[in-house]
């Protein structure tokens, strides 16, 4: 008896790890050469991996939805004669075995778990007898530009008729041969159409509606375009722990919302922003690229990305630096409104020198936002969330939030970009000094 | 007299096999379809080539075989010698070009196509004027299809006539010459050269190349000249003809060494090529971009100018029946609307010379020059046991494949009956079969096809009866 | 006159309106024969008078009188008025077969059928004449094919200007009539300057010249009088002062107490005005201007005062801006008509053969017209093919023509 | 950057006797016409000024003497009264070669240029035929203000039926001349006067090198033809194709050299019908194109250059077309070289074509 071991097969594109979908046997179930034995699955496509061999599972690789890095066991069976793998290493457990110190996957014994499953990164491959030695059949690069794409004439036709290209379709078949099965998945669009439910939960649709982009929708897209093309972005994540900034906002809220209203995370946050920018300028300024201009503001006319029906608006806090933070949220707030009844003048939805966004509950573990074009930097918050960290030594559960904020690199160099997002994230973790400088 | 007029969605001039079938398809696909042929239905192919030779091919070996058993077959079949009356075996042949030409006219009325008898001449891209005898018939179309075909290249030195011919008139001897001197030992030359002798003439080749078939590699080409050797064919490469002999009965020779000779030759074959018919319809007038003397065409055989189509041996190499049907098949069905390209992955050639040739996709000097790293293999016809029943054991298959993905890129073979074999070989290659498709494949024993199975298991390093 | 009167301008209007007759008066017309004829080596001076007068042969009475009378015998008279008719016949058959839409257009020459007639019978074979879309009668006269000027026409397969010009835009070489150009007045230069050409090459033909009243407004006509003077051309420059230019009366084209002739004396050039109407008149003038020209002694601008009896084209209906009934009582009267009465005057024509010869030539046309519509007309589709287009734009056609007919597909 | 003579005659059918002599751009075109006057005596001249005096350039100077006033003759100021009356020689049979004084002034003889000359043969299916030859000097770059600096050639690019020629050497002017007084088609010759005297790259301040003292200076004396409709490949290059003619094929060069950039200069010598195989293979090879003419921008030939090259060169191209013309402003006089596209406007074309 001996013991074969399958590996998570390369499947081209330079993909490191492999996630298990599905199991199609347990331990102990004897398995038939060319026997599907699993479905895993990369952001491309789903693949079955068939047995190479016969004989009985003795231990799976992983549990279905983990990920496996490509190389690793994914399959352990008993097998007659010698088996692919080292003198097992006694009965084993069916524990996750750490891989053996010091175990490299050496190259040819990927090649060899390579080799035993022939052709293109898709399901059935023709398996070779254990026994042959190993063909000298290369792993099926995808076919290089310029090599006319093998079809038969029938699945030519049928690729013409259905107005499909064949060099763009990847072939399972033998040298990357296209089938029509090749030609079905590539119309489903890459994953396999689920059986068709019989309830209508699940009944395909094929309507579609044009909405034509005007107003206001078309002003967003050309701004986003023209920073986008004109900015070269770069986006700066830091983690903050905000567990006393929130524990001092609870408290202000409890003794002055009645008279001053309530305080959201916002209006803390702009302070810092407003104090830091003092060490970091450049920050706080526009750029006209055409005249090859930065214009440093001494006011911190602060933009706040605002969510209304019609789309995304920013209207803009002016002098936040003389706000206190009840000011500025009373300021928010009616812009906010204004803003949302279509109400908010030109004045108040232009002149902003940085700009804060957020996507509140939804805020997501990072984002990219897109710079308020002539403006150079962006502050975007991401959610709160309650995190195991390790403080002193000790595992302590604190409130962490993450700051995306993006900046024009033509004018504003990382470290500067960095520096003025730890100031920010030094006033946030220290709030005292917000209200002290 | 004034012309009359008439319109139609699709004109084909040329009804040879490119533009009958062109015609039919269009026809099944409800185009309305007008063709104009000159002279008959099936065109050269079928009046006075492939199927006439392979006619006159067959009865020569017929009377061949018997004049063997008239002396020492190995079969022990003795017959007193036999005689042939060459004008009946013309009949005969022309029985079977009489039955094609009428299915094709048959085939075209069934699918509505309007055939006109007469010269068609191209007055501009959209119409045709054709001189049917009566008043000229003015013909405007959407589509203007053309199949006009090949002729047979004249020799400046060697005008056809008298008993200088071509091989239209070889395929219909009145009588059998004493002595035919072919110039040109193409695939034309050299079928109907050997078909002449086994018919009992004496036959001389000239050929200016340095080997018989110039177009095919030397290992294909040994079996067919030993074969030359043992019918008693004389052949004189790197030789030229000068032109008629004096006496006009043979022909003025110079051979590879530069010094003059007569031959003297009671008929005189002429057989050094095929140029597209490209003169006497007014072709030139739609000013197209050529292909040195073919009409260009892209893969959907579109000429340049706008709606104006052009297939078969019109529009170049290889100047091969088949290719013009497919080529015909295609245009129809993209005039109908549909998406077609004209990409097959081998077109098959035949030369039914004794033995045949086959040669299909890429030889191993092919895939060398375009760098193509290929295994290749024979398998000899010495070692299969059919090919020694059928007492032709000369020749062999080779395959050529890709050494990295084993794909099959090419099949040959040299030897008696395998133009048969070519269906194997194209099928192979278009479906993208690797050699173990083949190796895995049981073919019938015992039967010529098994050297095809074989060569694929040589080529994988394990063949089993050799 | 007082100064303090305010200015008004001055826009010249004809004397006769729809409903309103005309006062032809303004023509100042001379007695027949009481015109001398001085020697064609005159001084351009001279010919002052000339040009202010009206040089007529046919009086009144239909006989020929005084100095210009060219004592023509009965053939070529005859001949003449053949021409004439022929030309009045075709211009007929052809407005109807335009009703029929068989042509897109047509213009007749209605009432001024003598000037080409008489003029073209006094000039020589391979001199040019550069003409207006008005002188078909030169066709006439010098006997082109009625079938091939049908087929220009028709716009068939056997047009000879391939379907390319407006109907009536002829082109023949072969017959002196120079291709015919839309744009007015162009060919005044043009005939100076090809009979500069014979000039210079010492050849012995010359150049007539072809304008309506209309186009003397135009600059080339004056650039054509100025070269003509400084290079003393062997050339003829035709005024046909037929009063209207579509609904524009001859005065606009300055014809108000000046006569056209008068602007040839004044570009120093020997000038006469000549009855149109009258065939002897006309066939006199033109051989004493041809006979200058061939002498060296340079050119002659004749204005031949006419009237245009029918409409400017197919698309024209002169009721709207004249009297129709106008042509009735204009005093230089019907051209066909005056060398009829001539004629039988002379006792060489008589009413009947006059009924014959109308008869023999409606038939001549019809019959022309029958074997040219055979060749197809512009509706029925049988025009040249469009394959043709590409030639003749350059000598030979270059390369991106090649292309254009090859995504054209023709 | 030395372009052989000989290279540069290729496909130009030379019976030049051998014996080539240093000329100016003005006695190139005289010589080209006296060869003319001698070969065929259908050809005559005429014009304002060019019998007795010679031409206002010169460039007609010592023919009426030589040839007579039978040949060539004085003629009334009137462009159209010249171009009509040798629409009418021409259809005699003549091949008049007549000289618009200044290309600005043509304006009054568009009618006879364009609906007859241009037409001629086409509607009469070539009955009658106009094979007459315009030439017109043309360009600025000698403070000859708005009526006398104009470039006009895309009014004739535009007619079919004529062929617009404009050389930018001496050799060129001989070649190209002889051709199109040879040719049975109309032919508008524009002569850049800038050029008449020596090569003109732009830096008004630097003193004129004479063609005597030049390269392309030597022009052999008897007949001989530069074909039409076929460009010259000025310079060879590879990083970018500038098309142009006449003056600026000079101050692109000069552009080029200044920006250290290795520039493909195409001279078109014939701008209609164009040689569009040479421009389409040199844009090709470059995939970058840059088009500069004297001429006004809007609607100039320039225009459908850049939409030929992107018609045909489309998937080659790396970088926008770039085109460097006169602007949209009648030509000013003292403000010439503001107007006028120097080197340095070329060089920024050519630098923003490389970075694009």
């Amino acid at each position: 008896m001996g013991t074969h071991v399958i590996r998570m097969p390369d499947l081209g594109e330079g993909i490191a790890e492999v996630e298990v979908v599905a199991w199609r046997v347990q331990p102990g179930d004897a398995v038939v050469e060319d026997q599907v034995l699993a479905d895993v699955m990369t952001d491309k496509a789903t693949v079955e991996i068939p047995s190479p061999v016969h004989g009985t599972v003795v231990a799976l690789g992983g549990n279905v939805g983990e990920s496996l890095a490509v190389g690793a066991e994914l399959i352990r069976l008993d097998v007659e004669g010698a088996g692919n793998a080292p003198a097992a290493a006694g009965a084993v457990a069916d524990e996750p075995a750490e891989l053996p110190h010091g175990f490299v996957p050496e190259p040819e014994r990927v090649e060899e778990a390579v080799a035993s499953i022939a052709g293109a990164p898709a399901a059935e491959a023709p398996a070779a007898a254990p026994a042959a030695p190993p063909r000298p059949v290369q792993a099926p690069a995808l076919r290089l530009a310029g090599e006319k794409p093998l079809a038969a004439p029938a699945v030519r036709k049928r690729a013409w008729d259905l107005g499909i290209e064949l060099h763009y379709v990847a072939g399972s078949g033998p040298a990357g041969r296209i089938t029509h099965a090749d030609l079905d998945a590539y119309v489903a669009g890459q994953r396999r159409p689920p059986a068709p439910a019989p309830d209508g939960r699940y009944a395909q649709r094929d309507g579609e509606e044009t909405v034509p982009v005007i107003g206001l929708r078309r002003k967003i897209a050309e701004r986003m375009q023209l920073a986008k093309r004109r900015i070269p972005h770069f986006t700066y994540v830091e983690e903050v722990d905000v567990t006393e900034l929130e524990a001092l906002r609870v408290q202000l809220n409890a003794r002055y919302g009645d008279d001053r209203g309530k305080l959201t995370l916002l209006p803390l946050l702009m302070r810092a922003v407003v104090l830091a920018v003092r060490r970091f300028p450049d920050i706080n300024a526009r750029y006209d690229d055409e005249a090859n201009v930065v214009t440093r503001h001494e006011p911190v006319h602060i933009g706040i990305a605002t969510q209304t029906d019609a789309g995304l608006m920013v209207p803009v806090v002016r002098h936040a630096e003389a706000r206190d933070p009840w000011s500025s949220a009373a300021e928010i707030a009616r812009l906010a409104d204004a803003a949302r009844h279509g109400k908010a003048t030109r004045d108040e939805l232009s002149g902003s020198t940085i700009t804060i966004t957020s996507l509140g509950a939804l805020g997501g573990i990072v984002s990219t936002p897109v710079i308020n074009h002539p403006e150079v930097a962006i502050v975007g918050v991401n959610r709160i969330v309650e995190r195991p960290v390790i403080r002193n030594g000790g595992m302590v559960a604190r409130k962490l939030m993450n700051l995306s904020s993006s900046f024009d690199h033509r004018v504003i160099d990382g470290m500067v970009a960095a520096g003025f997002i730890q100031a920010v994230r030094g006033y946030l973790e220290c709030p005292a000094t917000l209200f002290v400088e | 007299m004034a012309e009359t007029y008439d319109s139609t969605t699709l004109l084909v001039i040329g009804g040879g096999p490119g533009g009958y079938v062109a015609a039919i398809r269009a026809g099944q696909l409800g185009i309305p379809t007008v063709l104009v042929e000159g002279a008959d239905l099936g065109g050269t192919c079928l009046n006075i080539g492939c199927i006439p030779s392979k006619a006159l091919i067959h009865a020569a070996d017929a009377f061949h075989q018997a004049a063997r058993y008239a002396g020492e077959s190995p079969l022990g079949i003795r017959t007193a010698p036999p005689t042939i009356a060459i004008a009946s075996t013309v009949a005969w042949k022309d029985g079977i070009v009489g039955r094609l030409t009428g299915g094709v006219g048959a085939l075209l009325k069934k699918n509505g196509v309007r055939v006109v008898h007469g010269w068609a001449r191209i007055l501009d891209g959209k119409t045709v004027e054709v001189d049917e005898g009566g008043a000229p018939l003015r013909i405007r179309c959407e589509h203007l299809l053309l199949a006009t075909g090949s002729q047979a290249v004249e020799l400046p030195s060697l005008p056809f006539g008298g008993n200088v011919v071509s091989s239209t008139e070889a395929l219909a001897p009145s009588t059998l010459p004493g002595h035919l001197v072919v110039v040109g030992a193409g695939y034309i030359g050299l079928e109907l050269g050997i078909a002449y002798r086994k018919l009992g003439a004496r036959v001389t080749f000239v050929e200016a190349a340095g080997r018989l078939l110039p177009a095919y590699d030397d290992e294909l080409v040994r079996p067919v000249a030993t074969s030359l050797t043992r019918l008693g064919i004389a052949v004189h490469l790197e030789a030229s003809v000068l032109g008629p002999a004096d006496d006009g009965r043979g022909v003025r020779m110079r051979d590879g060494g530069g010094t003059e000779s007569v031959l003297a030759a009671d008929r005189v074959l002429v057989a050094v090529g095929r140029r597209p018919r490209t003169e006497g319809f007014g072709l030139e007038g739609l000013l197209l971009d050529m292909n040195g003397r073919f009409v260009h065409i892209d893969n959907q055989c579109r000429t340049s100018m706008r709606n104006v189509w052009a297939i078969g041996d019109l529009t170049g190499e290889p100047m091969l029946a088949h290719r013009a049907m497919a080529q015909g098949e295609m245009v129809a069905e993209i005039i109908a609307g549909r998406r077609r390209h004209f990409t097959p992955a081998a077109i098959p050639a035949v030369c039914f010379t004794d033995p045949e040739v086959v040669v299909v996709g890429m030889t191993p000097q092919d895939a060398a020059r375009l760098g193509i790293d290929c295994i290749s293999a024979h398998f000899p016809f010495a070692a299969n046991g059919r090919a020694m029943t059928l007492e032709a054991t000369d020749g062999f298959v080779r395959v050529v494949a890709r050494r990295d993905n084993h794909v099959i890129v090419g099949w040959q073979a040299v030897g008696g009956a395998v133009s048969e074999l070519s269906t194997a070989f194209v099928q192979a290659i278009e479906m993208g079969a690797q050699l173990e498709d083949v190796a895995g494949t049981i073919h019938a024993h015992p039967t010529l096809g098994e050297a095809v199975q074989e060569a694929a298991l040589r080529a994988l390093g394990h063949a089993l009866h050799v | 006159m007082s100064q303090s009167q305010p200015l008004s301008l001055h826009v010249p209007e004809p004397t006769g309106r729809p409903g309103c007759k005309t006062d032809f008066s303004y023509l100042d017309i001379h007695a027949a024969g009481t015109t001398p004829r001085p020697p064609v080596d005159v001084r351009y001076q001279d010919t002052a008078e000339l040009a202010a007068g009206m040089i007529r042969v046919l009086d009144d009475g239909d006989d020929a009188v005084g100095p210009w009378d060219p004592q023509l015998d009965r053939d070529l008279l005859l001949f003449g008025l053949r021409t004439m008719m022929k030309t009045r016949i075709f211009d007929a058959r052809m407005v109807i077969a335009q009703r029929q839409k068989k042509l897109s257009f047509y213009m007749t020459c209605l009432g001024e059928e003598a000037i080409g007639t008489a003029h073209a019978l006094a000039l020589r074979d391979g001199d040019m004449c550069f003409p207006t879309y008005r002188q078909q009668s030169l066709l006439m006269a010098r006997e082109y094919p009625l079938l091939d000027m049908l087929c220009q026409l028709l716009s068939n397969e056997h047009d000879p200007l391939k379907g390319r010009q407006l109907p009536v835009m002829y082109s023949v070489k072969a017959k002196g009539f120079f291709t015919i150009s839309g744009n007015l007045a162009t060919q005044i230069p043009q005939a100076v300057g090809w009979a500069m050409a014979s000039a210079i090459k010492g050849d012995t033909k010359i150049a007539s010249g072809w304008i309506g009243d209309g186009a003397t407004a135009e600059s080339d006509f004056h650039t054509g009088l100025t070269f003509a003077h400084v290079y003393r051309a062997p050339v003829i420059l035709n005024v046909v002062n037929n009063q209207w230019a579509i609904s524009t009366f001859q005065a606009i084209a300055g014809g108000e107490s000046v006569s056209f002739a008068a602007r040839g004396v004044g570009a120093g050039i020997a000038s006469l005005r000549v009855d149109g109407n009258d065939f002897l008149a006309v066939y006199a003038a033109s051989c004493w201007a041809a006979e200058r020209a061939r002498s060296n002694l340079g050119p002659t601008l004749i204005e031949w005062v006419t009237y245009r009896a029918g409409p400017h084209s197919t698309s024209d209906d002169p009721s709207r801006y004249r009297p129709a009934d106008e042509w009735t009582y204009f005093p230089l009267g019907d051209p066909i008509a005056r060398l009829r009465r001539h004629l039988v005057k002379k006792g060489w024509w008589s009413d009947a053969d006059h009924a014959a010869l109308q008869a023999e030539l409606e038939a001549e046309v019809l019959a022309a017209q029958r074997e040219a519509e055979r060749h197809g007309t512009l509706i029925d589709g049988h025009v040249p093919s469009a394959a043709s287009m590409f030639e003749d734009v350059y000598k030979e056609m270059p390369e991106h023509l090649r292309r254009q007919r090859q995504q054209l597909g023709v | 950057m030395k372009r052989d003579i000989d290279k540069h005659t290729a496909g130009a059918e030379t019976e030049a006797e051998t014996k080539t002599t240093p000329m100016t751009m003005i006695q190139a075109l005289r010589s080209a016409m006296d060869v003319m006057l001698g070969r065929d005596d259908n050809v005559v001249i005429y014009g304002q000024d060019v019998g007795y005096f010679g031409g206002v350039f010169r460039v007609t100077d010592g023919l009426q003497a030589k040839y007579g006033r039978q040949r060539v003759f004085d003629a009334p100021i009137s462009e159209g009264g010249i171009v009509g009356t040798a629409v009418g020689m021409a259809a005699y049979g003549l091949r008049p070669v007549v000289e618009i004084q200044f290309a600005d002034y043509f304006y009054p003889a568009t009618d006879q240029i364009v609906s007859e000359a241009a037409r001629l043969r086409y509607r009469s299916a070539g009955d009658f035929t106009a094979p007459l030859t315009i030439r017109m000097p043309c360009g600025g770059g000698i403070y000859g203000g708005q009526t006398h600096s104009q470039s006009p050639e895309a009014f004739f690019t535009h007619v079919c039926g004529l062929r617009t020629v404009m050389p930018s050497n001496p050799y060129d002017a001989k070649g190209l001349l002889i051709a199109a007084i040879e040719n049975d088609d109309p032919v508008i010759f524009l002569e850049p006067k800038r050029l008449y005297n020596g090569p003109f790259d732009g830096h008004h301040d630097r003193p004129v090198v004479s063609w005597a003292r030049h390269r392309m200076g030597d022009v052999p004396e008897g007949h001989y033809t530069v074909p039409l409709d076929k460009a010259a490949v000025f310079r060879e290059g590879n990083d970018v194709t500038v098309l142009t003619y006449g003056t600026m094929v000079w101050v692109s060069e000069a552009a080029a050299a200044e920006a250290g950039i290795d520039a493909e200069i195409i001279d078109l010598r014939t701008l209609w019908p164009l040689d569009l195989e040479t421009v389409v293979a040199s844009v090709n090879k470059t995939g970058r194109c840059v088009v500069v003419h004297e001429a006004t921008r809007t609607s100039g030939f320039g225009a459908e250059l850049a939409a030929l090259v992107q018609e045909h060169c489309f998937y080659h191209l790396e970088a926008p077309i770039e085109r460097v013309t006169g602007w949209d402003t009648p030509y000013p006089h003292a403000q010439e070289w503001a107007y006028f596209p120097g080197p340095d406007r070329v060089g920024a074309a050519l630098k923003r074509a490389m970075e694009a």
